[in-house]
């Protein structure tokens, strides 16, 4: 089946994001298809590339980096919510006049329609909240 | 609640957090309007201490920000007409619908689950 | 007196019957943000416990709609009383 | 069948008593973080009305030190079964 | 209780989240660490769902991570040996302090407002 | 009278840093004075240089700067909560290899032992959390 998640609780505050990955896990294990992680709410801090947390504990935004790159799941964080947050990618710092960014691909900025879309689109979506 | 209420839909969002303390009552408003925005027969269902998105008379936040309350007089322009409310939320809370803003639909139990049922995605917030 | 700060509504949290537990005969409850549903009618009986000594914030109430809606018992405060009530207590605790 | 997927204790939350209104008569819930609280014998009597299709997450009963502690009437699933779950249901509805 | 409980010290933990399903157990209890580090005399409030924090055999997280349970051991290393818990949330959990990794004193209403009104800082997490 | 606030809740999400602010404003008013907001759990958000809020909401991270000049109230951010959260500051970042950063002053990265002897040092201390 077609899966995708979505994830509103910030990492390390709240258990969502551990909870979404080890499900990402279990079912592309079963052969399922994790076409997209969707971050919405506090759910945008996870993609926040200045994560330093500390060597003992799991690299969220690393996780999540790899199941982009080893399942081509995207990672589509809501612009709007991000922007509030304080969570710009290169362009949007230009746009906004910062020097510097905080997010960087494979996490892309997007509207929230992407979230309807995938909602209906696939065939199961899951939230993750705080 | 009238014979003819339509419970079903596209997209069912379920609100379930009060203005101000959190943004989750409108974050939660803004998914229902872009799902709207983009064709999709939305309904929205306020349940819990969601409910008291409807009263009348809110004010501005701590910091002079806007509240809900203008964003729930347009979704009537964003054809969002399918609005219920959880009745045993509404009555825990020793209100009525006639302190609230809209003409809401109130729903018992067995509704609730048609109308979580009845639509293709269920947003909760 | 110490000032106990409750932001959460027993519609909907159990935290109040913790910041109960925590309360001396002297010490005060205030409710702000979301806990100012506390102050509705139907949910005062929660407090009761304490009589007099719950206080609701005033900026909080009428942000929500519920100027209009407080029961009687609950003594409204503004941010500046709230400020008050904080310099008359000894120290204040926060329960979210 | 829905599958509704709950993360908070009945003992700390009343966010319980809105999935419950949310339940068809064949849906299931499923008790995950620190949801799972809900299954100790002191708990599960908050989730009568739905009898056996009350499961919970064995990885956070694990997390919690719950194992030994989860009343019997409550089915417990891995995460695997977490992922058949949502397999079998028409969509998934989470309440927090 | 016995008869001999201190109530009073510096700082006051109240702990009232269980681990895992967020931070604010880690970060209260870092909290207390440091505060012991520096010199304090501190004590710790196990109340609500805060009080699983101390049962025996927790596990990893969900992503491996290390819960709380090997802090809790840390503790008498820090001297901090004022812990207490709320008789109350225990109970209402059915739990007995036989299921507890630690000895901590179970405290009723009365004893608790007098913790929290014996310590100069009183942190809630 | 000598106050502290700590500041527990993320921008945008909970109403912690608006009641903080408000709360801020009226001690002041009242003629005591605010040493400092300590921030700590989600609360170290508030420190996002980057934040983009839309122009009709209010600018929280301009919010806490004013009070800093205004009032030369202290800024100070728990370093271990910020940096798992991806909150860095120059020195941080150089020192964990990443270029960039997210914290700028006058908000301070700093280590909870502020926390407590603030909590201790000052008359009063007020947490706002979400």
């Amino acid at each position: 089946m077609r899966y995708a998640l979505l994830v509103q609780g910030a990492p390390y505050s709240s258990q969502a994001s551990h909870s979404a990955l080890r499900f990402a896990a279990a079912l592309l294990a079963r052969g399922n298809r994790l076409e997209c992680v969707f971050f919405y709410h506090d759910g945008v801090y996870n993609a926040a590339r200045l994560a330093a947390p500390p060597q003992d504990e799991p690299h969220l935004v690393d996780a999540w980096v790899r199941l982009n790159e080893e399942h081509g799941t995207q990672l589509q964080v809501c612009i709007a919510a991000a922007l509030r947050r304080g969570l710009l990618d290169e362009r949007e710092a230009s746009r906004h006049g910062k020097s510097g960014h905080s997010v960087e691909p494979p996490f892309e900025l997007t509207g929230l329609g992407q979230l309807i879309d995938l909602g209906l689109g696939v065939d199961r979506l899951v939230t993750f909240a705080p | 609640m009238q014979a003819e209420t339509v419970l079903d839909g596209d997209v069912l969002v379920i609100l379930r957090h009060p203005p101000h303390g959190s943004s989750w009552l409108r974050e939660g408003l803004d998914a229902a309007l872009v799902a709207a925005a983009f064709g999709q027969a939305v309904s929205l269902l306020f349940q819990g201490d969601g409910v008291l998105a409807l009263l009348q008379g809110q004010g501005p936040g701590p910091l002079g920000q806007k509240g809900t309350s203008a964003t729930l007089d347009m979704l009537a322009m964003y054809d969002i007409e399918s609005l219920f409310l959880d009745a045993t939320s509404l009555a825990r809370l020793g209100l009525s619908t006639d302190s609230l803003q809209l003409p809401v639909s109130p729903l018992e139990p067995p509704s609730i689950a048609a109308l979580i049922a009845g639509h293709r995605l269920v947003l909760t917030f | 007196m110490i000032l106990h700060i409750l932001n959460r509504s027993p519609s909907s949290s159990l935290v109040y019957r913790d910041a109960l537990a925590g309360m001396g005969p002297e010490d005060r409850l205030l409710l702000v943000e979301d806990g100012v549903h506390g102050a509705l009618p139907s949910q005062v009986r929660h407090f009761e416990v304490i009589g007099d000594r719950l206080f609701a914030l005033r900026e909080d109430l009428v942000a929500h709609g519920l100027d209009g809606h407080c029961d009687a018992s609950v003594q409204v405060v503004d941010v500046d009383g709230f400020v008050a009530l904080t310099e008359e207590a000894d120290k204040t605790v926060s329960w979210f």
